[in-house]
């Protein structure tokens, strides 16, 4: 355990929690915002510099964008409606199930003995290699990776735009 | 208690921090969010892995496949802001609970 | 005046262009057209009478001219023109009666509306035919033959507004093309064997004797020489064209088309083409003739189906009743004698016949056409009669070709050249039966004659038209006149006294004996032929018919044998009791194989496919299905248990799935297995 | 200069503009489509004009690496036998669209379509490489499939499926046989092919992979042939293709399409498999026969004029299959007899074109016959149109005699020496094949009498325009050409000369 570590284990962990919690939309968006960012630094003690680039790239800059849109999209939705007694029951079940789920994942984490070596951490990558682990090796899975972003892409404007003129789908 | 092991309890408490987001909000969008939280849990797991695992294994397996982790999340978003958009012409809101057309 | 081989082609290329004239001029252009036809044909003539002059000033020569029409791989196919007597007497006898025919035609169509593509249709044949004389190549001779055989379908069915004529335009074109059938597969023979198709070309042509001596050695099955074989299938196309028994039948139903037509076929073109082609391959009809251990030669066939012909034609001309029809059936059998002719080995005898033939036929069908205009087109010769007075000089032309076809003596060219025929049978060492056949047909053409005349010209008119007739313009008369001077001034260059044009023909001088063993046969044939005057005067001549009603003469004495000529011995239904039967029957079974049989095979495996389908389905249904079906009865409920669950709340599923990992997790730890 | 490059994807290009102009008026789209057709024509006549006739190899070739990892290459080329059908679909395509002129539904999409077929026609005639060479043969059938769906009669859209299902299964087997063959010797260029063949390469190849294997292949590729071409008894789609499709369609499909068929025998199968065309010959030999024969008389039940044309079709096409395999049959044989094969082959070849020639026009008559009695085309249907129209009745007929085979006009050459070839090679073969001559007269002349003759009536008995305007410009070079080929077939037998001298050198090794 060092201090950076417990840093960034508070960051991740408090922003989390309070976006889970906050009312406002925005208020949850933005938490999460620090919540990825915590998570990139995650990534740069670890070594990952790269990783942690791109998680900022793609996460702090571009999904985080897109969240706002979604949300300033449908503004009327921007508070949630008072509790009622159903939303109390089920957050008490979640709530309930969440723990029931660390505690088993605590467990079995514990419980593992870990091989590692801490003593010799693996190197940290240089981009260079990354890239020719991507362009080589990798080669296939970028491809794919790049027909699905494009695939991905064609989905969602088809998504958003499959009734343009307003008029009500299927029933 | 290793480094490892304190890797993995942080990602097992963000799971589940996205696991009751998810589970007890009941606005699409936030919905979403806590399984992003829970994108981004599994991808600590890797590097911690990747970073704590005995020299000579794989060089950089982990951190290619967060890589596409995030490439993918990336194209997942853009798709869900689309469904949500979509879902909001449909009922004029975005409550998921709502969603429920498809049921047997 | 001298005409080379090289400018042979002139002589069919006039009237070729006359026709191209006639077929670019609109319908207005009338005296365009047959000014055209008319000046082609002069022309044509002028160039056969040089052509003569060549030719006889190189006896027993084949001038030749050859050229490659195309070449195909590394081979070439070769045509010519060729001049030698044969050549040139009977281009001249072509253009000669056929500029006459063109000039009657201008007042016997006058008031047709397609007038213009008469001429057009006229210059055709004339060329085509003209073509088939001065070709040096069997191919070149089969090409203009077939072109031939169209001028006459388009002839033949000139008012292609009657059915009747459709049909047998129709009826000529098939006819005939079953013969040209024979002739292309000799053709093709004689090319695959002797490697070229050109009659004379410096000792490599077919008709020379290296390649004689080549195809009379082969044999092929049945002890058949292959020259015989090749010879029979050349000839095969010559039945057809010269209207030759079995294949005469087209010829008579050629009269439906317009009288100078009738006139053009079967004096000077069509039937004639058929006759000279088996005097133009001569050589090889000869060929097998010194062979002894041959089971047949070609030319006793060509004697046996000639004497059928003339005897048949002859007996069938007797129970006609149609003015043309008598004349065709008189066609039929007068070639029937050209046949008989080369079959006993004078094609001498046979081309001296068909050049006297062709101008007193000539005259007998432009004589007869001119009666049938001067009568409004009546031509059944009972609704005649009487006509003799009207139409003196058609009369007295008309009889002169009439004494001409029946042979009567000494002053006719038909006497001579058939007293030719008579004397060449008599000499043939093989048998005597095409001589008997010839002379009893001797009497019967006297006989029919002498009732035409009789029937047309004699007596009292039996109708309207007959009653209101008149003579003709001498735009029609003048073509009958010169015809008749020619029918009886022809004979005189071919007696035996002089056979000029015997000797001239062949090449060779020929004696008087010849072609005349003694006044014994010639005797007899003028016996029979006042025979034959004598009883057709004795039936029709010297009692004449009251009215359009009145039976025939024959038809009281032998009602069955009348009957049967009348009905042209049922060739026509014979035929189409079998051959087109059997044609209909082809395509039937050949348009059953195709819907039945061959698109059965293709919905059969359609229908399978459909079948293997149902089956497919019945079983999914009734036996897996039956079972499935209590099966999931049972499961149903089950499955509404299932669908209750299926809430469609995204919470609950992912709540389910927490619970599930919970629960699955603990299975493990407490296993042991984490 | 890419020429022939130029050549196949012309019409492609046409079709694109076309494609692109949306709102093009629909005189400017047949314009277009009409230029774009006829550039097969001027383009076929340029290289016509730099064609060496003496040198019986490729020439104008192109060559390109395509897909290296498959060996293939993008190679086009050019001799006597596809010149002379690149210059036939020079005249037929755009003779088809002029008889499309005044159609209704949409000239723009017409002309897309038609494009793309023109230009497929010319792929298959100019590919060297079984790999696009195949593209272009199948590509061929998708717009036919819409050209006869779209604009065809009643039963167009089951003849549409017909056609198309027979043909794509011929063509599965065609292509299941190029696998394997692709397999044994990994190339598919018909040079290369043709090269180990006559080796003994690819039998021996072919036999290692399983001793039955070349026959298989053989048949495979055969069936896909066959029935295009087709080869009686395949040939059962194409009296309702040919009846239902329009008439523009109908000229091209009879013209071009069925050349196309013919053309893969000489360039492919006959090179590649010479010896197991032998061993099936005598049978081929009947089959052919069939067609020659049966064809002609099944015409001669149809009432409707269009399929009887359309088995007249079956009956000239057969005559060039009956040449070929009375060729094969003799290959071998000591005594066999050069000017025979020569006569035989360069008959096959001049009847490919002139009964496109003949057919395109009788099919064109048809066409004019129909829009004048308002898509009636049965035999009974007229009467005495000779009187009512004297022009159409003389080009009809010559077109007509043009196809029964009467000298002078074009058919009769390419007849005579397919008959002269057969005759020297299997004679049989030639005095049965003359019944289908004698057939084609009688159901020719049978459709003359009752249409053309007669006293008016049917739809002719009414107004009853002539050929005018457009038709005529269609008609007239067609029926012209007929007449100058006919006296002069010198024009295109100079063009393959020297290819028939190197099949006939090919086969005469003993």
């Amino acid at each position: 355990m060092n201090l950076t570590f417990a840093l960034i284990a508070f960051l991740i962990l408090a922003s989390a929690v309070l976006a889970a919690t906050r009312r406002d939309l925005i208020h949850s968006a933005l938490l999460l915002v620090g919540n990825w960012l915590g998570v990139a630094f995650f990534y740069l003690w670890a070594g990952a510099e790269f990783v942690a680039f791109a998680q900022a790239l793609v996460y702090v800059g571009a999904i985080s964008m897109v969240v706002l849109f979604a949300v300033l999209l449908t503004r009327r939705m921007r508070t949630e409606l008072p509790l009622l007694v159903a939303t109390r029951d089920r957050v008490v079940s979640a709530v309930l199930g969440g723990a029931a789920v660390f505690g088993v994942l605590a467990v079995a984490v514990l419980r593992t003995p870990l091989d590692t070596n801490p003593a010799k951490p693996a190197g940290s990558v240089s981009m260079l290699s990354l890239g020719q682990q991507l362009m080589g090796p990798q080669a296939a899975a970028v491809l794919i990776v790049g027909v699905l972003l494009t695939v991905s892409l064609l989905g969602a404007v088809v998504l958003a735009s499959s009734d343009a003129d307003g008029k009500e789908g299927a029933p | 208690m290793n480094m490892l092991q304190a890797c993995l309890l942080l990602s097992s408490a963000l799971f589940c921090i996205g696991l009751v987001t998810a589970l007890s909000r009941s606005n699409t969008i936030l919905v979403l969010l806590g399984i992003e939280i829970m994108l981004n849990a599994a991808n600590l797991n890797f590097i911690a892995f990747w970073r704590f695992s005995p020299a000579g294994s794989a060089p950089a397996t982990g951190v290619i496949f967060v890589l596409f982790s995030i490439a993918v999340a990336a194209a997942e978003a853009a798709v869900w802001l689309a469904l949500v958009i979509a879902l909001y012409r449909h009922q004029q809101n975005i409550r998921l609970q709502e969603a429920t057309r498809l049921k047997g | 005046m001298n005409l080379s081989a090289s400018s042979l082609w002139l002589i069919p290329a006039l009237p070729l262009l006359a026709a191209a004239i006639g077929a670019l001029t609109p319908r207005g252009g009338r005296s365009l057209a047959s000014g055209a036809a008319i000046i082609a044909m002069v022309g044509a003539l002028g160039l056969s009478v040089a052509a003569l002059g060549t030719a006889l000033a190189h006896p027993a020569a084949h001038l030749t001219d050859n050229f490659t029409w195309f070449s195909i791989g590394t081979d070439a196919v070769r045509l010519g023109w060729l001049l030698d007597p044969l050549t040139a007497f009977m281009a001249v006898m072509v253009s000669f009666v056929g500029l006459l025919i063109f000039i009657f035609s201008l007042g016997y169509m006058k008031e047709d509306a397609n007038f213009t593509r008469f001429f057009c249709f006229l210059s055709l044949f004339a060329a085509a035919m003209l073509g088939v004389l001065v070709a040096n190549s069997l191919l070149l001779v089969f090409v203009c033959w077939e072109l031939v055989g169209l001028a006459s379908y388009l002839l033949i069915g000139f008012w292609f507004h009657k059915p009747s004529a459709a049909a047998a335009a129709k009826k000529a074109f098939i006819t005939t093309r079953i013969g040209d059938l024979g002739l292309l597969l000799g053709m093709l023979w004689l090319y695959h064997v002797r490697g070229t198709l050109l009659f004379y070309d410096g000792g490599n042509g077919v008709l020379e004797p290296s390649s004689l001596a080549l195809l009379s050695h082969g044999k092929i099955a049945g002890g058949i020489a292959l020259s015989t074989a090749i010879g029979l299938l050349i000839f095969c196309g010559a039945i057809g064209k010269s209207g030759q028994f079995p294949l005469h039948v087209w010829l008579p139903d050629a009269m439906e088309g317009p009288t100078p037509v009738s006139a053009l076929i079967h004096a000077a073109t069509m039937v004639a083409a058929g006759v000279f082609l088996i005097a133009r391959v001569y050589p090889l009809m000869l060929a097998d003739q010194h062979l002894a251990n041959v089971s047949v030669h070609a030319l006793t066939v060509v004697a046996g189906i000639g004497a059928i012909t003339a005897l048949l034609g002859a007996a069938i001309a007797v129970g006609q009743n149609d003015i043309k029809r008598v004349l065709a059936f008189s066609t039929v059998s007068q070639l029937g004698y050209m046949m008989l002719a080369l079959g006993v080995g004078s094609w001498v005898a046979a081309i001296f016949h068909l050049l006297t033939h062709a101008f007193f036929k000539a005259l007998l069908f432009l004589g007869a056409g001119s009666v049938i205009h001067a009568a409004h087109h009546e031509q059944d010769m009972r609704r005649l009669g009487g006509l003799g007075r009207r139409m003196k000089i058609t009369f007295a032309t008309f009889a002169v070709g009439m004494m001409a076809l029946a042979g009567v003596p000494f002053l006719f060219s038909g006497f001579w050249s058939k007293e030719g025929i008579l004397h060449a049978a008599h000499a043939w060492p093989v048998s005597q039966l095409p001589l008997i056949a010839g002379l009893i047909a001797v009497v019967l053409t006297a006989f029919y004659m002498t009732r035409l005349v009789a029937e047309v010209f004699l007596g009292s008119p039996r109708s309207d038209a007959a009653s209101h007739a008149h003579e003709n313009s001498p735009v029609m008369t003048v073509p009958l006149v010169i015809l008749a001077i020619g029918a009886v001034l022809l004979g005189l260059i071919g007696t035996p006294a002089w056979p000029w044009l015997q000797s001239n023909l062949g090449g060779v001088v020929v004696p008087a004996e010849s072609i005349f063993e003694g006044p014994g046969l010639m005797v007899l044939s003028i016996v029979l032929v006042c025979l034959g005057l004598g009883v057709g005067w004795a039936l029709y001549g010297w009692r004449k018919r009251r009215d359009a009603f009145a039976p025939d003469p024959l038809a009281v004495a032998m009602p069955g044998v009348f009957a049967a000529l009348a009905a042209k011995l049922g060739f026509d239904e014979f035929y189409a009791l079998t051959f087109g039967r059997l044609n209909q029957l082809l395509a039937v079974v050949a348009d059953g194989l195709d819907r039945w049989v061959w698109g059965g095979i293709i919905s059969g495996v359609a229908w399978m496919g459909e079948a293997l389908g149902t089956f497919d389905r019945e079983m999914d249904e009734s036996g897996l299905n039956g079972g499935f079906d209590a099966a999931s009865e049972k499961l149903r409920g089950v499955g509404n248990a299932y669908s209750r669950a299926q809430t469609g709340e995204a919470h609950g599923y992912l709540r389910t799935l927490a619970v599930a990992f919970v629960v699955l997790a603990l299975l493990l730890l407490l296993g042991g297995v984490l | 200069m890419p020429l022939l490059s130029f050549i196949v994807f012309a019409p492609w290009v046409g079709a694109g503009l076309l494609a692109v102009l949306r709102g093009a008026k629909p005189a400017v789209a047949r314009g277009i489509a009409l230029a774009f057709s006829l550039s097969t024509l001027v383009l076929g006549l340029v290289v016509l004009a730099g064609f060496n006739p003496a040198a019986p190899g490729f020439q104008f070739q192109e060559s390109a690496a395509w897909i290296t990892s498959l060996n293939v290459h993008y190679h086009l080329g050019l001799d006597g036998l596809s010149l002379l059908l690149v210059l036939l679909t020079g005249i037929v395509g755009p003779a088809g669209l002029l008889a499309a002129w005044k159609q209704p539904g949409s000239p723009r999409a017409f002309g897309i379509l038609f494009l793309i077929l023109q230009g497929s026609a010319l792929g298959v005639f100019l590919a060297l490489d079984f790999f696009h060479w195949f593209l272009f043969w199948e590509l061929s059938l998708v717009p036919v499939f819409f050209l006869i769906k779209l604009w065809g009669g009643a039963g167009a859209g089951r003849a549409a499926y017909q056609f198309v299902i027979y043909t794509l299964g011929g063509s599965v087997f065609m292509l299941l046989g190029f696998a394997a063959i692709f397999a044994a010797t990994g190339t598919l260029e018909f040079g290369q092919l043709a090269h180990l063949s006559a080796d003994g390469i690819l039998a021996g190849r072919l036999s290692a992979l399983g001793h039955f294997w070349p026959q298989v292949v053989f048949v495979g590729v055969f069936l896909g042939v066959a029935v295009k071409v087709p080869l009686f008894p395949f040939h059962t789609w194409l009296p309702p293709a040919y009846a239902e499709a329009p008439v523009g369609v109908s000229m091209f499909l009879t013209g071009v399409m069925s050349k196309m068929g013919v053309y893969a025998f000489l360039r492919i199968l006959w090179p590649i498999f010479p010896g197991q065309l032998h061993a099936a010959a005598p049978c081929l030999l009947w089959l052919a026969l069939g067609g020659v024969v049966l064809g002609a008389f099944a015409a001669m039940r149809q009432t409707d004029l269009k399929r009887m044309i359309a088995y007249s079709s079956i009956n000239h096409v057969s005559y060039c299959l009956l040449a070929l395999f009375a060729v094969c049959a003799a290959t071998g044989h000591s005594g066999i007899s050069g000017p025979a094969v020569t006569a035989a082959l360069g008959g096959a070849l001049l009847q490919m074109f002139n009964h496109g020639l003949s057919a395109a026009a009788l099919f064109f008559s048809v066409g004019v016959l129909e829009s004048r009695a308002g898509g009636r085309r049965g035999l009974d249907d007229f009467g005495g149109v000779r009187s009512a129209a004297p022009v159409f009745a003389g080009l009809c007929g010559i077109a007509m005699f043009s196809s029964i085979g009467l000298p002078g006009l074009n058919g009769f050459v390419g007849e005579f020496l397919i008959f002269r070839g057969v005759f020297g090679l299997v004679p049989w073969a030639a005095a049965i094949g003359c019944l289908g001559l004698f057939a084609t007269a009688f159901f020719y002349l049978t459709f003359w009498q009752r249409v053309f003759h007669g006293s008016r009536s049917g739809a002719a008995k009414g107004e009853f325009a002539d050929v005018h305007g457009v038709e005529r410009v269609t008609l007239i070079p067609l029926i012209a050409l007929m007449i100058v080929l006919g006296v002069l077939p010198q024009l295109l037998t100079g063009l393959f000369n020297p290819l028939v001298t190197s099949w006939v050198s090919q086969i005469a090794l003993p």
